[in-house]
């Protein structure tokens, strides 16, 4: 892991109570990203990547119950804060986006008032600053024609643009952090293209640290400089794009990108993992939540203590046998 | 032959209002008040201490005692048995109302809310003039114009309700009808009565029962409205409308015993519908559901 | 191909009149073109890919060819024989209903949540081919179920007590169960996780290859597309723009909108041309499409001011291909 | 622009359907008007002809509808047979009380109901989200002239606080000139604070009664709406930018929950207008309620049918406003 990461969440475990007794959400996730970093945190549903972005964020429910863990941004204790700092805090030093754009604006207010009442909030400015500011903002996300689009609602815009609009709320006041929680489901190829692009170009641009949460492996692998595998609450498997696609050490990981369409040549080559996740809402879940699934199962994966541990430089596997 | 592949049954249906009941103090207090009502309406006349209808007026307007548990009124007839009685009546008006409007407004709103197209248009537009005017004024004309009897409030307190039935029908149809199954339904050679009756009327069935049980509160209050003004049911008939009535008048002279009881059970029976209501709302949400 | 096609349209378009409540009185109501002119043949066994971005009219054409909407203009020929003058409600109850069938896109949506497994699969069943008797019925769900890989002790399960994967497979033996000869997909995988996507994507290959059942697989995702099917058809704005064998059209895409596509799909192995295609610009309306003109004008990075003045033809190519594109098959300025 | 004249047009054929009803309603009814008036043994059953001549009841029911219509264009209601009357006079003296109370209630149902349920969706769960549950379930549980009758017995029989319930103002009381007929209005601006005091005390617990009646369906409805708005993507993506609580709950949630209340209060309001008649009863008020239902008890048609006419003709009006007020607040409605 990094020297001197701006995100380090270290052994995050956290359950989540329901009526139907408690669900094992997280268990001791660890990873780091460095500033200009871009993290890909890749699974299936069910495996708890989107629970680490709200726990980030400060976002998680009453139900949610956090064990342990630590989460720190640039040295800072996130789940320290109180609700004001928090407040304070997202915004303007984290920001997250969602998918779904257009429903996560406002629909009865101007994207431009929208991006405005995030400068307001967080930066000392007269209104005429804070209009100009939402232009720069507008202009940085590459928004086509931003002094008419800003007295647009979210209805009249297409997918593609809203979620530009998002994203340039999000950096309007140049966060450190920038969490993409499946930023592009939803959204048509092209214009996935493009707002991937766009949040590549600005990472890197402003040496932001950024997480993006996705499903699509193949995306994650175009887009991220490294990538974080999870199973069911579990981290699985980190490292660089390049080696973790070359040489998959996980058994899981391994299966994941057998699955993906685009990466066999054809049909038969295609292989599917067996079996589900486990209900995690059982007490005796085995110290790998992938062994029932897993081809090469060993008496050695039930015994009691398995962590992340690095078998390469940069690569991280939680596995007793890894491939 | 056995059915190898069993669907539900009723006792998996009756566990899982168990279930739903076992969660919510005020839902198992609702529940319990439906069974007294439902009790009471079946054998009130089994059940009175003295004859609703007999007067004695030597004992005209006692106060609650052990002879009359809620008092007498002007005449001098026991409350309690009145207001008892008067359950059968009132629940009679209810249930008869509201099964109409429910039958006849939810058949209608499938079919609008299915087929579309000019009849849709042209009914609706019916239903919106029919919403335009006070229903309980409209209710009341109703009364007038078909004449005093208790078929007549149970018709006039149906066609009131029936565009609450029609738009809910149609707007529950209208959001499933190009839902997947019923496309498949239609892909695997159904007709458009089969997707209907088999498809269509049990999934909104949940919403509709949960329209009807809060309906169920509205008839009463209607009905009571209704014979409080003097219109629908006539005295002597002991019927709540009525009692409050006649209770009325003896307010400002202080013998609240004669407007007050059947105020109260005319309370209680619309608040155990509208509770219901809120069970069933909470139990039959898919969302509640596991 | 010698055999006659299964199922082949010609010209169909589906248009449909904006809703009142959008329309200004006084104005002629306003079309939207779902589809427009789309002429097709699906041949016994074969898998055919229909793919486009949200709004193209792929779905619409697919409800066209399983009958489950007029179509506004065209003909449509199930194994040589038109059903277009047919209603939808007397093809419903041809025999020809068993011959085409469907699976939907969200597994939760296109189950009854009221019928458990073994209904959903039966359901056609009872109302297609009646079963003599109720051991026949049960042996044929079973038999469904088997094809698809559904453990049979799932057959009691309702809709919601069953995983995605699982309520795609009942999907899937639900059209099954009448022995169609073509299937219709209608982005059956897009809301299954990859692995499982993996494990249905090859169960349809199998069910093609064993039981010789043509597919026509509708989808936005261009790589599933292409490991499942043998011919691609590329649809924008309503219209096919491009047509022909995967392999040819991965390769060498020809239409400047199939090359954007092409081109945005992230991958692993590296960008065959290597740069990214942008198409900047919104899309044109779907209501009312001027037909004087590309309807990819204005956002095309290869459009020549010819384009805003004459819309171009689906024209053939050689190897089979079809192009809509006035530069197809000649070198287009600033490209390749 | 051409949007709001489009929803005034809306209301038109509704306005039609309002017109033939009320006028088939009343004809409907039983009793022949002729005869009631043709009471007296000593008319002949020439008189009575001559009366039905008179009153236009020997046309077809097509002319009485066209006579009907052309009455209305001069504002003309017809004659109320029990006292003689124009009835659009004796409607004209009433409705003042009506409006009055029914206003008065109608606000102060909004000023409590809307702050209730918005505390009560803030804070689920808390002391004020349970009273408001309980005012919301007793509100809707609560028969009009049991609360009535029940706010009497309290305020007048036992604290004797409330004068007693007999209309508007008591009878040895002047009222003030008449401007707006709304005696809380006009007295102020007479001057006349005796007569103002009086007469608010008088209004006082009619207007609790319904007040209470409508506050329960508004409570509950704007609870419901603002949880269901706090609970959307844009207030996550607004916390998410840090905005303040007070920005939130105010600019972001409170606007986008009032617009299904606003447009429920139309209903609301409509409600409260055939609640009038059972409040005017218990409260002996002077209002067109209590008025139409004596005139329905002695078959004076007329009076009817120009109360069913106002009353829709109020409900239109407020459901239009609170359209239109909806719209001018959502874009997408597209008003502005």
């Amino acid at each position: 892991m990094s020297a001197n990461p701006l995100l380090s969440v270290r052994d995050l475990t956290l359950d989540f109570r329901s009526r139907h007794g408690t669900v094992h959400v997280l268990e001791n996730v660890s990873f780091d990203i460095a500033p200009g970093e871009i993290v890909g945190i890749v699974g299936e549903s069910g495996s708890g990547k989107s629970v680490t972005a709200f726990a980030i964020m400060g976002f998680l429910d009453k139900a949610a119950r956090v064990l342990s863990g630590d989460i720190r941004v640039q040295g800072r204790d996130v789940m320290a804060m109180s609700t004001r700092e928090r407040d304070l805090w997202r915004g303007k030093e984290a920001s997250i986006i969602f998918q779904t754009p257009r429903t996560a604006l406002n629909p009865i207010r101007t994207v431009g008032q929208q991006i405005g009442d995030v400068i307001a909030r967080h930066t000392p400015a007269s209104p005429t600053e804070v209009q100009e500011k939402v232009l720069q903002a507008m202009r940085q996300v590459r928004i086509p024609d931003p002094e008419r689009r800003m007295g647009a609602y979210p209805f009249e815009l297409s997918g593609g643009l809203c979620q530009r609009i998002g994203i340039a709320a999000a950096l309007a006041c140049h966060p450190h952090l920038l969490i993409a929680d499946e930023p592009t489901t939803g959204l048509d190829v092209t214009t996935q293209a493009e707002i991937m692009e766009l949040i590549r170009d600005t990472a890197r641009a402003k040496d932001l640290a950024t997480l993006l949460i996705t499903h699509d492996l193949a995306l994650a692998s175009e887009y991220c400089d490294r990538i974080v595998v999870m199973h069911a609450g579990h981290v699985v498997e980190t490292a660089p794009v390049a080696e973790l696609f070359a040489r998959p050490r996980h058994p899981y990981t391994a299966g994941l990108l057998g699955s993906v369409p685009s990466l066999v040549d054809s049909i038969q080559d295609l292989r599917a993992i067996p079996g589900s996740l486990p209900d995690l809402r059982r007490a005796d879940l085995p110290p790998c939540r992938f062994a029932d699934r897993c081809p090469r199962h060993h008496a050695d994966c039930d015994i009691p203590g398995l962590r992340l541990e690095g078998i390469a430089p940069n690569h991280l596997v939680a596995c007793r046998v890894p491939l | 032959m056995a059915m190898p592949y069993s669907p539900f049954r009723l006792r998996d249906r009756l566990s899982m209002l168990g279930y739903v009941l076992s969660g919510n103090r005020l839902h198992q207090i609702a529940f319990g008040l439906f069974v007294l009502l439902i009790l009471a309406a079946l054998f009130a006349p089994l059940l009175v201490p003295h004859d609703p209808l007999a007067t004695h007026p030597q004992d005209a307007l006692t106060p609650p005692s052990a002879t009359y548990w809620f008092g007498t009124d002007q005449l001098g007839r026991d409350v309690f048995s009145r207001v008892l009685v008067a359950t059968r009546l009132d629940m009679l008006i209810a249930f008869g109302a509201v099964g109409l409007s429910c039958v006849a407004g939810s058949l209608i709103g499938v079919v609008l809310g299915y087929f579309g197209g000019l009849v849709d248009t042209v009914t609706s537009r019916f239903v919106d003039v029919l919403m335009a005017f006070p229903l309980f004024v409209l209710a009341m004309a109703m009364v007038a114009a078909l004449g005093n009897s208790v078929m007549n409030v149970i018709y006039a307190t149906a066609i009131i309700n029936l565009p609450f039935y029609i738009r809910l029908a149609r707007a529950e149809v209208s959001v499933r009808r190009h839902l997947g199954y019923v496309e498949a339904a239609r892909v695997g050679g159904s007709g458009h009565a089969r997707i209907l009756l088999v498809f269509l009327l049990p999934n909104i069935l949940s919403p509709l029962v949960v329209q009807a049980s809060v309906n169920l509160g509205w008839a009463v209050l209607n009905a009571a409205g209704l014979s409080f003004l003097g219109m629908g049911v006539r005295p002597p008939t002991p019927e709540w409308g009525i009692l409050v009535a006649e209770g009325a008048r003896f307010i400002t002279s202080g013998q609240w015993w004669v407007f007050l009881f059947p105020s109260l059970a005319l309370m209680l029976a619309v608040l155990c519908f509208n509770l219901l209501g809120d069970a069933l709302r909470d139990s039959l949400d898919p969302r509640s559901r596991t | 191909m010698s055999l006659p096609p299964i199922l082949s349209a010609e010209h169909l378009s589906k248009h449909f009149a904006q809703s009142r409540r959008r329309r200004l009185p006084g104005r002629a109501p306003a079309r939207l073109h779902a589809v427009d002119d789309v002429t097709l043949a699906i041949h016994p066994g074969e898998a055919l890919g229909l793919v486009g971005e949200s709004g193209c009219g792929k779905s619409t054409l697919a409800r066209l060819l399983c009958r489950l909407l007029d179509p506004s203009a065209g003909q449509i020929y199930v194994a040589g024989r038109e059903v277009t003058t047919m209603s939808t409600a007397a093809f419903t109850r041809s025999p020809m209903r068993s011959d085409i069938q469907m699976v939907f896109q969200d597994p939760t949506d296109s189950l009854n949540p009221r019928f458990n497994s073994f209904d959903l699969i039966a359901d056609p069943l009872r109302q297609l081919k009646p079963p003599h008797s109720r051991a026949e019925l049960i042996a044929k769900v079973e038999a469904a179920a088997r094809s698809v890989n559904l453990p049979l002790d799932l057959l009691s399960r309702f809709p919601h007590q069953l995983s995605g994967g699982e309520k795609a497979r009942v999907g899937i033996a639900r059209a099954m169960v009448v022995t169609p000869r073509l299937l219709i997909l209608d982005e059956p995988t897009s809301a299954l996780d990859v692995s499982v996507q993996a494990t249905v994507l090859q169960l349809l290959d199998k069910i093609r290859r064993d039981r010789g059942v043509a597919l026509l697989f509708v989808s936005h995702d261009l790589n599933v597309v292409r490991l499942l099917c043998s011919r691609i058809m590329v649809m924008y704005l309503g219209q096919i723009v491009e047509s022909g064998p995967t392999d040819a059209l991965f390769r060498d895409p020809a239409h400047p909108y199939t090359r954007a596509l092409l081109s945005a799909i992230p991958t692993l192995r590296g960008r065959a041309g290597g740069q990214r295609i942008r198409l900047d610009g919104e899309p044109q309306s779907p209501i009312a499409p001027d037909g004087s003109r590309c309807r990819l004008y204005g956002r095309c990075p290869a459009q020549q001011a010819f384009c805003a003045q004459a819309e171009p033809a689906l024209t053939g190519q050689p190897g089979g291909r079809q192009v809509r594109c006035h530069f197809a098959g000649s070198a287009v300025p600033g490209q390749r | 622009m051409s949007r709001i004249v489009w929803r005034i047009l809306s209301t038109v054929p509704t306005l039609a359907g309002v017109l033939i009803a009320t006028f088939l309603i009343t004809r409907v009814l039983p009793g022949d008007p002729a005869v009631f008036f043709a009471s007296n043994p000593a008319m002949s059953p020439e008189d009575i002809e001559r009366v039905r001549a008179a009153l236009g009841l020997d046309k077809s029911l097509i002319d009485q509808f066209w006579i009907y219509l052309g009455a209305l264009r001069h504002g003309d209601l017809g004659l109320s047979i029990s006292t003689g009357q124009p009835v659009a006079t004796e409607m004209l003296t009433r409705l003042p009380a009506s409006a009055e109370l029914t206003v008065f209630a109608f606000l102060l149902a909004i000023a409590v109901s809307i702050p209730l349920g918005v505390a009560a969706a803030l804070k689920p769960d808390s002391w004020v989200d349970q009273l408001c549950r309980i005012i919301a379930t007793m509100g809707v549980s609560v028969p009009t002239f049991v609360t009535g009758l029940l706010l009497i017995y309290l305020f007048y029989y036992i604290l004797g606080v409330a004068p007693e319930p007999t209309g508007r103002l008591d009878p040895f009381m002047f009222k003030p000139p008449t401007v707006t007929g709304f005696l809380l209005i006009d007295g102020p601006l007479a001057g006349d604070w005796a007569t103002t005091w009086a007469a608010f005390k008088q209004i006082l617990l009619p207007g609790l009664t319904m007040a209470i009646f409508a506050l329960a369906p508004l409570a509950r409805m704007t609870r419901a709406s603002m949880l269901n708005v706090l609970s959307s993507e844009f207030i996550r993506t607004a916390r998410a930018n840090g905005l303040s609580r007070r920005k939130i709950v105010m600019t972001y949630a409170f606007r986008n929950a009032m617009l299904p209340v606003v447009t429920s209060l139309g209903m609301t309001f409509s409600y409260m207008l055939g609640a009038n008649v059972l409040v005017e009863k218990v409260f002996a008020w002077p209002g067109i309620g209590a008025y139409a239902m004596n005139s329905l008890i002695s078959l004076d048609y007329a009076p009817l049918q120009a109360f069913m006419l106002i009353m829709a003709g109020i409900f239109l009006a407020v459901n239009l406003v609170t359209d239109l007020l909806a719209g001018l607040v959502d874009p997408r409605a597209g008003l502005n």
